[in-house]
C-alpha cells in the first residue's frame, strides 16, 4: 500500500517537472538580470551611462518597497493605499539617526537601515491591530487616512523632521571604511555629491558601492519573500486571500497572519524608504506623498499582485518608463519632452488598461507550485484519521 | 472668545459643509449602487470647477454656466463609468478600486496638461468700473473729462477686452466689460484710455489740475447681504454669495431627495442598490440606472466645484479635488455610506469639524492648526473602526 | 405553437455546468410544474430562461421568438416575469413602491392603477400595508407581495420559484388558491416547487428534474400516481 | 441506545443544549438540543431555511450563539463548552497595541480581563480542538493547487513561524517534509492523488467536494461536519461519496452531516435529527424519522390537511 503510494507520487513529481523549456522567456530574464547586475557600468556614453545607472538604482530601491507592499496586497489581498507612511517613517528615522554624532561607527549605516525598518514595522503593527476586522474598501481607506496623518505630522513637526522642506545633506555614507555616497552637496542639485567612474565620467546621485549595496538588499528581500511564500506562512496568506472563512476553518489564526504580513510589509517599505532617502539626499513630504503609494501600487498591480518576479518587473516598467519619459527626445530639430507631472497621466491610463484587459497583471503568479525534490518519507506523523 | 469670529467661523463651516455634502452625495450614490469607492469623484469636482470658470471666461453668464458645467460633468461621469468601470462589473472589487485610482490620476493630469499647473482665480462675475474725476479742477472740467473718456473707450469698444456698456451716472462714468474679461486686461485698457484722455485735456486746457479714479465694482454676490450686529466688537458682514450658496445647495439637495424618493427613476435606483438581479427581473435596465447615478453624482460634484470657486474666489487648480474628495468620502462614510441623507449630514458635520478644529481645537490642544485635516482623517478612521454603518446607516442583519 | 420552449439548454455558473440539456415547453394557459430535489437545477432553469444565467448551448423560445441570452429587461418586456426564490423584495422600499417597480416598463398609468387595485383585491393584506417597508412584512405577506409585484408587469407567463418556501401550511394553501385563480384569469404558470404534492395537484403537466436533467415528464395527474415519484418526492415508502 | 456496554465507544462527543441563534429579530435556531455520538454518522435534515447550516456555523465558531450550550468532548476526555468565552492572548496583545499599551492595565483586574480579553472561540481555535467542516457551496482555495489546499488543512498541526521559514530552520524543513507526505496521503485517501498538481478550480464538481473533505480531514478532526456534501452530485458520484463517508467513519472520525438527498441520509445515518423553522421536530433512527408524521408534514411532503388532522 505505502509502496504504491510512493510510486504514484514519484511518477507525479516527475510529470510535473517535465515542463517544456521556454527559451525566449529564459533568455529575456537572463538578459534582464545581466543588465541589473552591471547597472552602473552599462556600455553607454558617459552622460547616458550615469543616467541609466540612476534609473536602475531607483528601480532597485523601489522594488524593495514594492515587495514590501506586495506582502500585504499581494499575499493577503488587502489593498494598502498608504505604503508611503512606512517608507517615510523608515526614511526619516534612518536619516535623523544617521545625523547623530554617536552614530558614527563602522557599519552604522546598516544599523540605521535596520532601525528604520523596525520602526516602520512597529507602526505597521500599530496601524494593523485595530483594523484586523476590516475588509476591502474600508481597510484601504484607513491605510490611506493613516498615511495622510503621518504626512501631516511630518510637515507640521518641523523641529524633528524639517517640516515641508524636509531634510537635506546627509553625512557621507561610510560602510566599514568604504564611502558609498559622498557628502558634498552641489548647489540646488537634489542628488548628493558625485561619483567619478574609474574610466571617466561622473554619476551624480549614486555610486557603484551604493548600487550594489541596494542590489544585495533587494536580493535578500527576494530570498526572504520566496522563503515565506514557500512555507506554512505563505500558504496561510494565500488561503486567507482566497477565502477567509475556510482558511479559519482550516485552523489559520487570521489575526496573527495578518499582523505578520503588516509587520513584514512595513519593515521592507521602511528599509526601502530609508535607502531612497539617502539616495536622493533629501527626504521630504514632496517625495513621500499619496502618489508615491499609488505609483508603487501601480508597479505591483501591473506586474501581478502576489508574484515576486512580476512585482519586480512591474516596478522596473513603471519607474523605468517614468524616468524615460523625463528624457528629451530629439527628432530632427524638434525637442519632445513630456511634462514632468504629466507622466502620471500615463500611469493612470496604464492602470485602467491593465485592470480592464489583464486584471491579473502582466506576469501573474503561477498558481501551481513547481514540485520540490523533497525526500518524502511516508507514514508521516501528521497523517492520522480519527482519534 | 471673540463672538464675531465665532459667527464667521460658523458661517464658513456651514458653507464648506454644504459643498462637502454635495460631493459626498456622489460618493454615496455610486457606492450604494455598485459598491465602488469612486476615487475619481474628487477629480470630477475639479473638472466641474474648471468647466465653470472656462465657460464664464468665454462669456457665458453665471446662471447658465452652472447648469452647463453640471451637464458636462454628468456626461464625463457617464463616460468614465462606461469606459473604465463597466467592463469590471463582475471583476473583483479591488480591480475596480485600482481602476478608479487610475482614472483619478488620468483626469488630474489631463487637467494639468490642458489648463496648466498653476492655480486660477474664479473669474470676475461683474467686470465693471466706475470712473470718477478727481483733483482741483474736477468740478469745472469733470464733465468734459468724462465725455472724452467715454469717446476714447468707445473707440476701443471693438478691441480685445470687449466693452459691453458705457453709461453716465450722476457725475461718474460706468464702464461694463463683457463677462469673462480678466481684470488685468480691463485695467490696462482703462489706464491706456486715461493716459490719452488726460493728455488731450492737458493740451486743450494747459495747466489743468485733474485726475481720475477708477473703482472696481463688485458683483452682487460680493456685496454684503446683511450685517449681523452682535453688539460685540465688530459686526459680521455676510455677502450675498453665502446665502446664494446655501440656497443652491439646499435646492439641489431637495431636488435630489425628490428624485430619489419620489420618481420612478429614483425608486429604480434604490431597487438596483438593493438587488440588481431582481431589479433586472422588473425590466429595469441596470446599466442605464448605474450610468444615471454617475451622471447625477457628477453633476452635484460640478455644482460643488463652482460653489467652491465662487466662495473662495481662487484656488481652481488641478489638485483641488484631492482633499475635498477625501473629506467628502469621509463624510459619506460618516453618514452611512449608501445613504443619501447621511451623506448630506456627514458633509455638514465634517465641514463644521474642520473649521472649528482649525479655529479652536488645535489651539486649545496647543498643536499646529495644520492638524485640522488630520482631525477629519482621524474621525474617518474612528467611524470606520467603531461604526462602519455610519450615523444614519442601519446595521444589516445578514444571514450567511 | 407553445408559449415557451426550451430545447437542449445547457447552462451554469463559471466553469460549472448545472443544466445538462433541458427540454421543456409550456402551452398558453397551462400550469406546468418542475419538481425535484434540492440542487437539481430547478432555480438555474428559471434563471436561464430569464437571462440571469448564461446559456452555453441550446435555445429558449418565447412567443415564437428566440430569446436565448437576451438581456433580462428585454425578456420582461416581451411578457414574462419571475417570482424569485426567497421573494427578493426590495426590503427598503415600501410595498407600494415594490409594486410600482413591478410595473416599471409599463407606460399606461391608468392600466397600472387598475392593476394595483386588482392585486390589492387579490391580497387585501397588502393594501393595509402599502406604506410599510417590504422588509418589515411577515414571510407570508412577503410572498404575496412578491407575487403581486410580478403581476404588476401583467405577464403572459409567470415563473414561480418555490412560492411555498418557509410558509405555514394555511398560507401555502392560500397562495396556491391564488395561483389557480391567476391561471383562470389567463396567466400561464411555470411553477418550481419542493412541495411536490401541492404542485402536482394544481398543475396540468409536470417535469421531474434530477442533477441538471429532466428524468420524467407527463400529465400531473399521472405523475402523482407514479410509484417512483411517490417514493422519491412525496415521501411515501 | 447509548446505554450499557457500548457507551464508551458511542458516548456523545457533541451535545447541543438549548441552542438559540437570532439575527436581529429573526430567529434562525430556537432551543435546539441534540447529540452526536462518537464513531457514528448523524444527519441533520429539514426544509430550506430550517436553521441547519446555522447550527453548523455556531458549532464551528462562525457565529456566536444567542443562548444555549455546546458541550464537546476533547480527545483527552475533558468536556468543554465551545460557546463559552476563553482568554485570547493574541486579542489581548492587539488591544494593548491598539490602545498604545493602556489596555494592558486591564489584565490586572479580573473582571476587566474577562470583559475585554475573553472571547468566544474563533473558527481556527475550534478547528484546533478537532472539529473540521466543509461548506454548502464549496469553498476551496481555488487558485491554489490541489496539494496546497490539503497542505493548508495541515496548517494547525505544525508550528513553524515566519522566522523559521526565512532561516529555513531544521524545524521548518522537518515539518515541510511531513506536511508534503501527509498531504499526499490524505489525497490518496479520497482518491485525488493523481490531481495533486492541478489547480483546485479545474477539478470537476464531484472531485472538488472530495478535495474539500480531504482538506477538512487534514486538520486532524475527531468530528467532521459535512454541509450538504452530495448537493449537485449525480447518482454515481453520490454512491462514491457514500462509500467515502463510511470509510471516514470506519477510520474513527465521527461524522455530522446536513443533507437533502434522502437516499444518502437513510442509507448511511446511524441517527437523524430533523429541524423545521429553527426547532427540532424529530430525532431518532432513520426508520423512526421516516415514519414520524411531523417530519412527513414539514419536510418529506404530504398533503397539509392530512398533516394537520
Amino acid at each position: 500500500m505505502r509502496k504504491t503510494l510512493r510510486r504514484s507520487w514519484e511518477r507525479l513529481q516527475r510529470q510535473n517537472q517535465e515542463r517544456p523549456a521556454r527559451w525566449l522567456g529564459t533568455a529575456l530574464v537572463a538578459l534582464f538580470l545581466f543588465l541589473v547586475l552591471i547597472g552602473p557600468f552599462l556600455p553607454l556614453s558617459p552622460q547616458y551611462r550615469s543616467r541609466a545607472a540612476d534609473i536602475f538604482l531607483l528601480c532597485v530601491i523601489y522594488s524593495i518597497i514594492a515587495l514590501g507592499l506586495n506582502s500585504v496586497t499581494g499575499y493577503t489581498g488587502l489593498l494598502d493605499l498608504g505604503i508611503v507612511a512606512f517608507a517615510s517613517i523608515g526614511a526619516y528615522t534612518a536619516t535623523i539617526l544617521y545625523d547623530r554624532p554617536w552614530m558614527q561607527f563602522p557599519g552604522s549605516f546598516l544599523v540605521v537601515l535596520l532601525v528604520g525598518g523596525l520602526h516602520a514595522a512597529l507602526w505597521g503593527l500599530l496601524r494593523g491591530a485595530p483594523t484586523l476586522r476590516l475588509s476591502g474598501d474600508y481597510y484601504a481607506i484607513v491605510t490611506f487616512a493613516f498615511a495622510e496623518i503621518v504626512r501631516i505630522f511630518i510637515r507640521t513637526e518641523g523641529w524633528l523632521t524639517g517640516g515641508g522642506n524636509g531634510f537635506k545633506n546627509f553625512p557621507a555614507i561610510n560602510l566599514f571604511g568604504a564611502r558609498l555616497i559622498e557628502g558634498e552637496y552641489q548647489g540646488i542639485l537634489k542628488t548628493s555629491g558625485y561619483w567619478e567612474y574609474p574610466h571617466g565620467g561622473v554619476w551624480h546621485g549614486g555610486t557603484a558601492g551604493f548600487y550594489y549595496l541596494s542590489l544585495v538588499l533587494l536580493i535578500l528581500t527576494v530570498v526572504v519573500m520566496y522563503r515565506l511564500e514557500d512555507s506554512r506562512t505563505g500558504r496561510a496568506w494565500f488561503a486567507m486571500k482566497a477565502d477567509e472563512t475556510s482558511a479559519a476553518a482550516c485552523g489559520i489564526n487570521l489575526s496573527a497572519y495578518k499582523l505578520y504580513a503588516f509587520a513584514i510589509s512595513a519593515f521592507f517599505a521602511g528599509v526601502g524608504g530609508a535607502l531612497l532617502g539617502f539616495k536622493m539626499n533629501v527626504v521630504s513630504t514632496n517625495v513621500f506623498d499619496f502618489w508615491f503609494s499609488v505609483v508603487v501600487l501601480c508597479g505591483v498591480v501591473l506586474g501581478g499582485m502576489g508574484s515576486i518576479p512580476g512585482v519586480i518587473a512591474g516596478t522596473f516598467i513603471v519607474y523605468g518608463l517614468g524616468e524615460l519619459l523625463r528624457e528629451q527626445v530629439r527628432i530632427g530639430g524638434i525637442v519632445l519632452q513630456v511634462d514632468d507631472r504629466a507622466r502620471f497621466l500615463f500611469f493612470g491610463i496604464l492602470l485602467v488598461l491593465v485592470m480592464v484587459f489583464r486584471p491579473q497583471g502582466l506576469f501573474p503568479r503561477r498558481p501551481v507550485e513547481e514540485s520540490k525534490k523533497l525526500a518524502v518519507e511516508y507514514d508521516s506523523p501528521l497523517y492520522r484519521l480519527g482519534r | 472668545m471673540d463672538l464675531s469670529l465665532l459667527v464667521n467661523q460658523i458661517i464658513n463651516a456651514l458653507t464648506l459643509g454644504g459643498i462637502y455634502a454635495l460631493i459626498a452625495v456622489g460618493y454615496t450614490m455610486v457606492y450604494g449602487i455598485i459598491k465602488l469607492i469612486n476615487f475619481a469623484h474628487g477629480e470630477i469636482y475639479m473638472m466641474g470647477a474648471f468647466f465653470g470658470i472656462l465657460l464664464i471666461g468665454a462669456g457665458m453668464p453665471f446662471f447658465l454656466a452652472l447648469p452647463t458645467s453640471m451637464l458636462l460633468c454628468a456626461a464625463l461621469g457617464v463616460l468614465v463609468d462606461t469606459v473604465a468601470y463597466r467592463p469590471l462589473r463582475r471583476a473583483p472589487r479591488l480591480a475596480a478600486l485600482i481602476t478608479a485610482i487610475g482614472v483619478s490620476l488620468f483626469l488630474q493630469n489631463l487637467a494639468m496638461l490642458l489648463w496648466s499647473a498653476s492655480e486660477r482665480p474664479f473669474p470676475n462675475l461683474y467686470p465693471a468700473y466706475r470712473i470718477r474725476p478727481a483733483g482741483a479742477d474736477a468740478q469745472r472740467y469733470g464733465e468734459e473729462l468724462l465725455s472724452r473718456y467715454a469717446q476714447e473707450l468707445d473707440r476701443r469698444r471693438e478691441g480685445p477686452p470687449r466693452i459691453k456698456a458705457i453709461r453716465r451716472e450722476n457725475g461718474t462714468l460706468l464702464v461694463e466689460f463683457r463677462l469673462g474679461t480678466n481684470s488685468f486686461e480691463a485695467i490696462r485698457t482703462l489706464r491706456q484710455s486715461r493716459r490719452a484722455v488726460l493728455a488731450a485735456l492737458e493740451a486743450a486746457h494747459p495747466g489743468v489740475q485733474i485726475e481720475t479714479q477708477e473703482e472696481s465694482l463688485d458683483h452682487f454676490f460680493n456685496r454684503p447681504a446683511f450685517v449681523l450686529d452682535l453688539g460685540d466688537v465688530r459686526p459680521v458682514e455676510v455677502r450675498w454669495k453665502v446665502p446664494f450658496i446655501w440656497a443652491t445647495t439646499i435646492l439641489l439637495m431637495l431636488l435630489l431627495e425628490t428624485l430619489v424618493q419620489r420618481t420612478k427613476m429614483g425608486k429604480a435606483m434604490r431597487a438596483c442598490a438593493l438587488d440588481k438581479d431582481t431589479a433586472a427581473l422588473m425590466g429595469i435596465d441596470v446599466n442605464r440606472i448605474i450610468a444615471l447615478t454617475f451622471a447625477i453624482g457628477s453633476a452635484m460634484a460640478a455644482a460643488a466645484g463652482i460653489m467652491f470657486g465662487l466662495y473662495r474666489g481662487s484656488g481652481i487648480g488641478y489638485r483641488m479635488g484631492f482633499q475635498p474628495g477625501v473629506i467628502a468620502f469621509a463624510a459619506a462614510v460618516l453618514g452611512g455610506i449608501g445613504n443619501v441623507r447621511g451623506a448630506m449630514l456627514g458633509g455638514v458635520v465634517l465641514g463644521v469639524v474642520q473649521v472649528i478644529s482649525t479655529a479652536y481645537i488645535t489651539d486649545w490642544l496647543g498643536i499646529s492648526s495644520s492638524y485640522s485635516f488630520a482631525f477629519a482623517f482621524g474621525i474617518l478612521i474612528l467611524v470606520i473602526l467603531l461604526r462602519p454603518t455610519g450615523l444614519l446607516g442601519r446595521p444589516s442583519a445578514e444571514r450567511a | 405553437m407553445s408559449l415557451l420552449i426550451l430545447s437542449d439548454v445547457h447552462a451554469g455558473y463559471g466553469k460549472m455546468e448545472v443544466l445538462h440539456g433541458i427540454d421543456l415547453y409550456a402551452d398558453e394557459g397551462e400550469i406546468v410544474t418542475l419538481i425535484g430535489a434540492n440542487g437539481a437545477g430547478k432555480t438555474t432553469t428559471l434563471n436561464a430562461i430569464c437571462g440571469l444565467v448564461r446559456i452555453t448551448e441550446g435555445t429558449v423560445t418565447f412567443r415564437g421568438r428566440e430569446i436565448t441570452n437576451w438581456p433580462t429587461k428585454d425578456i420582461v418586456r416581451l411578457g414574462m416575469t419571475q417570482v424569485p426564490e426567497g421573494r427578493k423584495l426590495f426590503s427598503e422600499l415600501t410595498v407600494r413602491e415594490n409594486l410600482e417597480m413591478g410595473a416599471y416598463l409599463r407606460k399606461d398609468r391608468e392600466g397600472v392603477r387598475r392593476d394595483m387595485e386588482y392585486v390589492f383585491e387579490l391580497f387585501p393584506r397588502l393594501r393595509e400595508r402599502a406604506g410599510q417597508l417590504a422588509g418589515s412584512l411577515s414571510g407570508g405577506e412577503q410572498q404575496m407581495c412578491a407575487i403581486a409585484r410580478a403581476l404588476m408587469a401583467r405577464p403572459q407567463l409567470l415563473l414561480l420559484d418555490e412560492p411555498s418556501l418557509g410558509l405555514a401550511p394555511l398560507l401555502v394553501e392560500q397562495i396556491f388558491e391564488i395561483l389557480q385563480r391567476l391561471n383562470a384569469d389567463g396567466t400561464t404558470l411555470l411553477l418550481v416547487e419542493q412541495n411536490a404534492r401541492m404542485a402536482l395537484e394544481i398543475a396540468d403537466r409536470a417535469y421531474v428534474m434530477e442533477t441538471g436533467r429532466i428524468i420524467m415528464q407527463g400529465p400531473a395527474k399521472e405523475l402523482i400516481h407514479d410509484p417512483r415519484v411517490r417514493s422519491a418526492y412525496l415521501g411515501e415508502p | 441506545m447509548s446505554t450499557g456496554a457500548v457507551a464508551s465507544h458511542h458516548e456523545p462527543i457533541l451535545i447541543v443544549e438549548g441552542l438559540t441563534k437570532r439575527f436581529g429579530g429573526v430567529v434562525a435556531v430556537e432551543e435546539v438540543s441534540l447529540e452526536v455520538r462518537r464513531s457514528e454518522i448523524t444527519s441533520l435534515i429539514g426544509p430550506n431555511g430550517a436553521g441547519k447550516t446555522t447550527v453548523f456555523n455556531v458549532v464551528s465558531g462562525l457565529y456566536e450563539k444567542t443562548a444555549g450550550h455546546i458541550w464537546y468532548r476533547l480527545p483527552d476526555g475533558r468536556q468543554v463548552d465551545l460557546t463559552e468565552p476563553v482568554f485570547d492572548p493574541l486579542h489581548a496583545l492587539i488591544v494593548s497595541l491598539a490602545t498604545l499599551g493602556i489596555g494592558a492595565l486591564a489584565l490586572a483586574v479580573p473582571r476587566l480581563r474577562r470583559a475585554l480579553y475573553y472571547r468566544t472561540r474563533t473558527p481556527d481555535a475550534i478547528a484546533g480542538l478537532g472539529i473540521a467542516r466543509t461548506f454548502q457551496n464549496i469553498r476551496l482555495f481555488e487558485d491554489l493547487s490541489v496539494l496546497d489546499n490539503v497542505k493548508v488543512g495541515l496548517h494547525g498541526r505544525v508550528s513553524s513561524s515566519p522566522l523559521d521559514a526565512v532561516f529555513r530552520s531544521p524545524r521548518h524543513r522537518r515539518e515541510e517534509r511531513d506536511i508534503e507526505a501527509a498531504a499526499a496521503e490524505y489525497l490518496e485517501f479520497v482518491g485525488l492523488l493523481h490531481r495533486a498538481y492541478q489547480e483546485a478550480s479545474s477539478l470537476p464538481y464531484g472531485e472538488q467536494r472530495r478535495l474539500e473533505i480531504a482538506r477538512a480531514l487534514a486538520t486532524g478532526p475527531q468530528l467532521l461536519l459535512l454541509d450538504e456534501p452530495a448537493a449537485g452530485m449525480n447518482p454515481t458520484e453520490t454512491n462514491e461519496l457514500i462509500r467515502l463517508i463510511q470509510k471516514i467513519r470506519d477510520a474513527g472520525v465521527t461524522v455530522f452531516l446536513i443533507e437533502h438527498d434522502m437516499r444518502l441520509v437513510m442509507e448511511i445515518s446511524d441517527h437523524v435529527v430533523v429541524l423545521d423553522h429553527g426547532r427540532k421536530i424529530a430525532d431518532g433512527t432513520p426508520a423512526e424519522v421516516r415514519q414520524n408524521p411531523d417530519v412527513i408534514a414539514a419536510y418529506l411532503g404530504t398533503h397539509t390537511e392530512e398533516a394537520s388532522g
